[in-house]
């Protein structure tokens, strides 16, 4: 019961989803649909024990005065605010009113999109560190790397007199030509190994994921 | 540009200081970040519950189970087969019950089941057969050399392209040694591959300093609001807002400055 | 959806088009010689039969284009289908082919209750009306049917991917078998898999804890399942070890199975009391704040070590950085092409694409996960000399071969 | 530690610092870059330079706002370009949000020409925009391949009326003008799959010049048109645009925007020079202990 009957489940409905790939009949596809309706709500039930998790660990801080425990009462209080206004003032459940809450839209519009974007903006100076910290001849592959990445980052420079149209054309190759043969040789092997792997679910070799007693 | 109201203007200066906030993550951690970073985190998962509850259990659970009633355990509603994912996901809460999480483990098989028979068929023809059938591609012999410098749709790219593959593919080889033939093979394989991350590399700075500019703007804007309307309110806010970043800044450089010394 | 859209809109543009037509005659007199009004042929040919390999409810048509499309009078504009349960109509309007397309494929919907209801096993007639800039100026073609659309057992244009999965499941249990039965196979090293007992001992030595993260996939992804297995042996070292965890998840189910992995990987290791349940928490299902959390762990934990493996998007760069700036060992992996070159550029060591899904094999070294990696080596053999075979053959004109290999749909 | 071992180890803080500053700066100051120009671009330039004053040429705005920023710098290059020559256009929207970003396009290009400026040396008095006479803006209909189809036979076909509502045979420059025969090129600018109409329904079957403008990320697969001769030019993404604003002497957004990518990516290159100085010398160095 506890460790057969996942193993089973696993193989029969694995199974039955790699035949249904072949069968376009409209039976198939009923199963299909209903069984993906399955995965989707069972992984919104989940989100309340994701959820639950958020909320012990913050509570944890704050109950124990744990280092920044005040930033967990934040956190706590985005939370708890954002699901009193996306049930309009915990008065709709059933009608999606609270999608149009004043508050639920000005959290989202500026707390969320502002400190998501900005993280996101972030990269511009992250992609200039990496490229200044790791890109070092220090060996040919180094190099291959940093030359390639150089040649790109130069395509639209015009401080190169007759030389930049040359750039600009090296740039275009390697993105379409080596880049595009070690893209096609890598989603071949990812391919492979992602069947393989669930192949190895499938047949129960593989099991990690559902612990032990 | 166009009037705005005191109150929007006061919201637009709270995602002002919080972009703020979150670029001060560059120089180090502190107050303000971990501030911007809880809030975000709070109202990011309350947002997704109320979306998930909005858009997916009342649609997907809920309203397909409404003609049912709770006395009938909703048995009497006209699709109530959809009980079965209902009672699934119930499952999933036996893990608050340490004596019964192992139920828990049901659902989870079944997700997992259905998760990977489905990416069996679709990855093999996704990945594998249609990169496969796209490398098969007869070489343009009589425009070897193509036209102009490095010209991508001449012959010799199209070779390139496909060693190149074969090669990298080679590089991948678990079980065998890469020595002799097969050592060179797989090295172009190798070169192939760092070629191609480095121009990807490469390609992505200008997406990426795109989006700082962007940031820019949101802040130009803000600042335009600020000194272009004759309230002076709009100002004291602006004031505010950057004022906390310019006050902490140069607190930051005054201790730097008088950092004490190492002799070397 | 996409031909239910077209559909619509070419609903939307007979009005239009009749609209369009009146004003132009009444606004100027002078217009109408210059639009020809000359009934145009007909189409000919015409033949309707049920749609291959699909769920049913779709009717494909084909017809020869009219004489006057694009030549002879050249005022054809499109062509409309119309479809009828009897030879005498009344016929219902389906949708609309532009000039110079010769085929139409007649979609309906599979849901009882839509209004687009087609019926499997029903007998229906087509005719085609080639259309002209003149509303009142068109040519039909004969009506052909019955024809019924009916739904397929087997989809024949997917026969090679089960050739393919087949193939491979059977090398698989060949090998796996083999490995079994005690045969000795070799693998060569991978060194982002070795890095992964050093980082543990030296997060040991530090006294500082390993942050684990398993990536912005839901547990449906495989890379993400992958990330699971090397999760569990990573997870027994530190038990052994006593060092630190720390796995902040995205996904809720993804969370629930890791406190499953580690917790077993605990007790494997015999110290079940040392598992805590908080060293597998949830943060959030949005991709920055996700992000600016685990920066945080980051820069104020200090690990000593971040291994991130499973599905990363764009975050990949700001994480490794983040971790690269607190003096973290960094061991990557992941399948997302776009970012391999991120964490090759910024991680200490980084599996390539399938190298995350050979690392479990690799770390637990059992035989049976070497021989699955055995037979992903033979397949991807097999991959590289039919990849040849193609090559070559399409060289000599034979493309039939390679067309075995293009799946349709 | 010597000066190559500092080149080697400075803080990325001012990697940071400098960046910003320079992203900052280049984008407030205004000073003019230069681009490298593409012939893809460039033969889109020529062609519309070298008509004559009173050619007409078909401009196909189909872009959604969420591509606008990339493609609305293209629009305004171009269309300011083919006005100052006084050229005459014929305005579509194929796409559903379209009309309304072309009928602002229009507009805010209609404002500029009010202004007389120097481009490339030459000097353009100021002009006024006349609907109907300098353009005509035929609006949006549902069904792109057939609108498309449909003007190939007359333009009075799908569109009797333009975006306004009058008749195109009241406005003078449409006189005589039945369909692509009379226009000299048709530019597509478009973040959608309606470009694949335009060489399939329009290119192909009426044969007139096209060329088409895509954002950065759609242009790399319109290429094989590009060799095949379908296509006289593309122009793709910001740098496009920015190729553009270049030839034409116009300075614009996406120059603008194109200044801070430019040096953005120069401080980057520097720094990244500056590391491998920096190695290479200690390296040897070590090497020699």
């Amino acid at each position: 019961m506890k460790r057969q009957l996942p193993l089973a489940l696993v193989f029969i409905f694995g199974i039955f989803m790699i035949i249904q790939y072949f069968v376009p009949h409209e039976s198939s596809e009923w199963v299909f649909e209903f069984l993906l309706d399955w995965i989707y709500i069972i992984g919104i039930f989940a989100l309340a024990l994701g959820i639950w998790s958020l909320i012990r660990v913050s509570w944890d801080k704050v109950k124990y005065r744990k280092e920044n425990w005040f930033y967990s009462l934040v956190t706590l209080f985005g939370l708890f605010a954002m699901i009193v206004f996306g049930f309009d003032y915990l008065r709709n459940f059933q009608t999606a009113e609270g999608l149009q809450n004043f508050m639920f839209r000005h959290f989202f519009d500026y707390i969320m999109i502002p400190i998501q974007a900005t993280m996101f903006s972030l990269l511009a100076f992250f992609i200039a560190s990496a490229a200044y910290r790791a890109f070092r001849a220090r060996s040919l592959l180094a190099t291959l790397l940093l030359v390639a990445a150089l040649i790109v980052m130069l395509r639209f420079n015009p401080y190169f007199g007759p030389i930049s149209p040359y750039l600009e054309k090296t740039a275009s190759w390697l993105l379409n030509v080596p880049n595009l043969a070690a893209k096609r040789a890598i989603v071949i092997g990812v391919g492979l190994g992602i069947v393989a792997t669930a192949l190895k679910v499938i047949l129960g070799i593989e099991r990690a994921y559902l612990g032990k007693d | 540009m166009e009037a705005m109201s005191f109150g929007t203007f006061i919201w637009t200066a709270l995602g002002a200081f919080l972009t703020l906030a979150t670029f001060s993550f560059l120089y180090k951690d502190n107050p303000l970040y971990k501030l911007a970073e809880h809030l975000v985190v709070g109202v990011s998962a309350g947002y997704f519950v109320i979306i998930l509850w909005h858009n997916g259990l009342v649609p997907n659970l809920f309203s397909r189970l409404a003609d049912g009633n709770f006395y009938f355990l909703w048995l009497n509603s006209s699709k109530w087969w959809y009980l079965v994912p209902a009672l699934l996901g119930i499952m999933m809460w036996t893990r608050f019950i340490r004596k019964w999480a192992w139920v828990s483990r049901w659902p989870m098989a079944l997700y997992i089941g259905i998760a990977t028979g489905l990416a069996i068929p679709l990855e093999m023809k996704n990945r594998v057969l249609t990169q496969l059938h796209s490398a098969m591609r007869p070489v343009d012999w009589g425009n070897f050399l193509g036209n102009g410098f490095l010209d991508t749709a001449a012959g010799f790219s199209q070779v390139i392209i496909f060693v190149g593959t074969i090669s990298a593919l080679f590089y991948f080889f678990f079980s065998k040694e890469h020595s002799g033939v097969f050592k060179g093979v797989a090295r172009f394989g190798i070169w192939i591959l760092m070629i191609g991350f480095g121009a990807s590399f490469g390609y992505t700075v200008m997406a990426r300093i795109s989006l700082f500019i962007q940031r820019i703007q949101v802040l130009e804007d803000f600042t335009n609001v600020a000194w272009t309307t004759d309230r002076g309110i709009f100002l004291v806010v602006w004031f505010i807002t950057f004022g906390i970043f310019v006050l902490l800044s140069i607190y930051e450089i005054v201790k730097y400055l008088n950092r004490p010394r190492s002799v070397q | 959806m996409r031909q239910k859209l077209i559909i619509i809109m070419c609903l939307l543009f007979i009005p239009a088009l009749a609209a369009g037509q009146e004003s132009v005659i009444t606004a100027d007199s002078s217009l109408v010689d210059t639009i020809t009004v000359v009934p145009p042929a007909p189409v000919t040919d015409l033949i309707a039969y049920d749609k291959n390999n699909d769920h049913g409810h779709a009717i494909i048509l084909k017809w020869t284009p009219s004489a006057d499309d694009g030549a002879g009078k050249k005022n054809v504009l499109g062509y409309s289908i119309h479809r009828s349960l009897s030879p005498n109509g009344p016929f219902e309007e389906r949708g609309i082919a532009a000039a110079g397309d010769a085929s139409y494929n007649d979609v309906g919907s599979k849901e009882r209750e839509s209004a687009d209801y087609m019926a499997d096993h029903v007998d229906y007639y087509y005719k085609v009306r080639t259309l002209t800039a003149d509303e009142s100026v068109y040519a039909d073609s004969e009506v052909v049917g019955p024809v019924q659309s009916y739904g397929q057992w087997f989809n024949t244009d997917r026969w090679m991917v089960l050739i393919f999965v087949i193939g491979f499941m059977a090398i698989m249990i060949f090998m796996i078998n083999k490995a079994r039965r005690g045969a000795k196979l070799f693998v060569r090293r991978l060194a982002g898999i070795e890095a992964v007992d050093e980082a543990i001992g030296r997060a040991t030595e530090m006294g500082k804890p390993i942050l684990y993260v398993l990536g912005l996939g839901t547990a449906a992804e495989i890379a993400t399942i992958a990330s699971f297995t090397i999760l569990g042996r990573v997870a027994k070292k530190v038990a052994e070890y006593q060092t630190g965890l720390i796995v902040p998840c995205y996904d809720p189910i993804v969370m629930t199975v890791a406190q499953e992995t580690v917790k077993a990987s605990y007790m494997d290791a015999g110290r079940p009391d040392s598992y805590d349940e908080d060293m597998v928490y949830f943060v959030t299902q949005s991709q920055f704040a996700y992000v600016a959390a685990v920066n945080g762990v980051m820069l104020r934990e200090l690990p000593a070590t971040n291994i991130y493996m499973g599905k990363f998007f764009a975050e990949s760069l700001i994480l490794a950085e983040t971790g690269a700036l607190a003096g973290s060992i960094q061991i990557a992996g992941t399948d997302e092409i776009a970012q391999i070159p991120f964490f090759v550029v910024a991680c200490d060591y980084t599996l390539i694409g399938e190298e995350l899904y050979a690392a479990s094999a690799y770390l637990g070294r059992e035989p049976v996960l070497l021989g699955s990696l055995k037979a992903q080596d033979y397949a991807k053999a097999a991959v590289m000399v039919i990849a040849v075979i193609g090559f070559i053959t399409i060289h000599f004109g034979w493309d039939t071969f390679v067309e075995w290999f293009h799946v349709a749909n | 530690m010597n000066i190559f071992d500092r080149l080697m180890s400075v803080d990325r803080r001012w990697v940071f610092l400098f960046l910003a500053l320079v992203c900052v700066i280049t984008y407030v100051a205004e000073f003019p870059v230069d681009i490298t120009v593409t012939y893809e671009v460039e033969n889109i330039y020529d062609f519309i330079d070298t008509l004559d004053p009173g050619d007409i040429i078909f401009v196909a705005i189909d872009y959604d706002p969420n591509s606008l920023a990339e493609l609305h710098p293209m629009t305004y290059a171009l269309v300011e370009h083919a006005w100052r020559k006084e050229l005459k256009i014929i305005f579509t929207a194929l796409s559903q949000n379209g009309p309304g970003m072309a009928d602002l396009a229009i507009r805010q290009i209609s404002d500029s020409l009010d202004i007389p400026r120097t481009y490339n040396g030459v000097e353009y008095p100021a002009r006024e925009i006349v609907n109907g006479k300098d353009y005509v803006f035929l609006g949006y209909k549902p069904y792109p391949a057939l609108v498309i189809v449909g003007m190939g036979q007359n333009f009075r076909i799908p569109f009797p009326t333009d975006y306004y509502g009058t008749p195109l045979d009241q406005h003078p420059m449409m006189k005589g003008v039945q369909n692509y025969d009379q226009v000299k090129c048709v530019i597509d600018i478009s973040g959608t799959s309606g470009v694949d109409m335009w060489i399939a329904y329009g290119q192909t079957r009426y044969g007139f010049p096209l060329a088409l403008g895509l954002t950065g990320v759609m242009a790399a697969d319109y290429y094989p048109y590009l060799n095949s001769g379908q296509v006289f030019g593309i122009m793709g993404g910001m740098l496009g645009a920015a190729q553009y604003e270049r030839l034409s002497g116009n300075t614009g957004r996406a120059i603008d925007a194109m200044r801070v990518q430019l040096y953005a990516h120069i401080v980057i290159i520097l720094f990244i020079i500056m590391g491998n100085v920096g190695f290479l010398m200690t390296r040897g160095h070590k090497e020699g202990l």
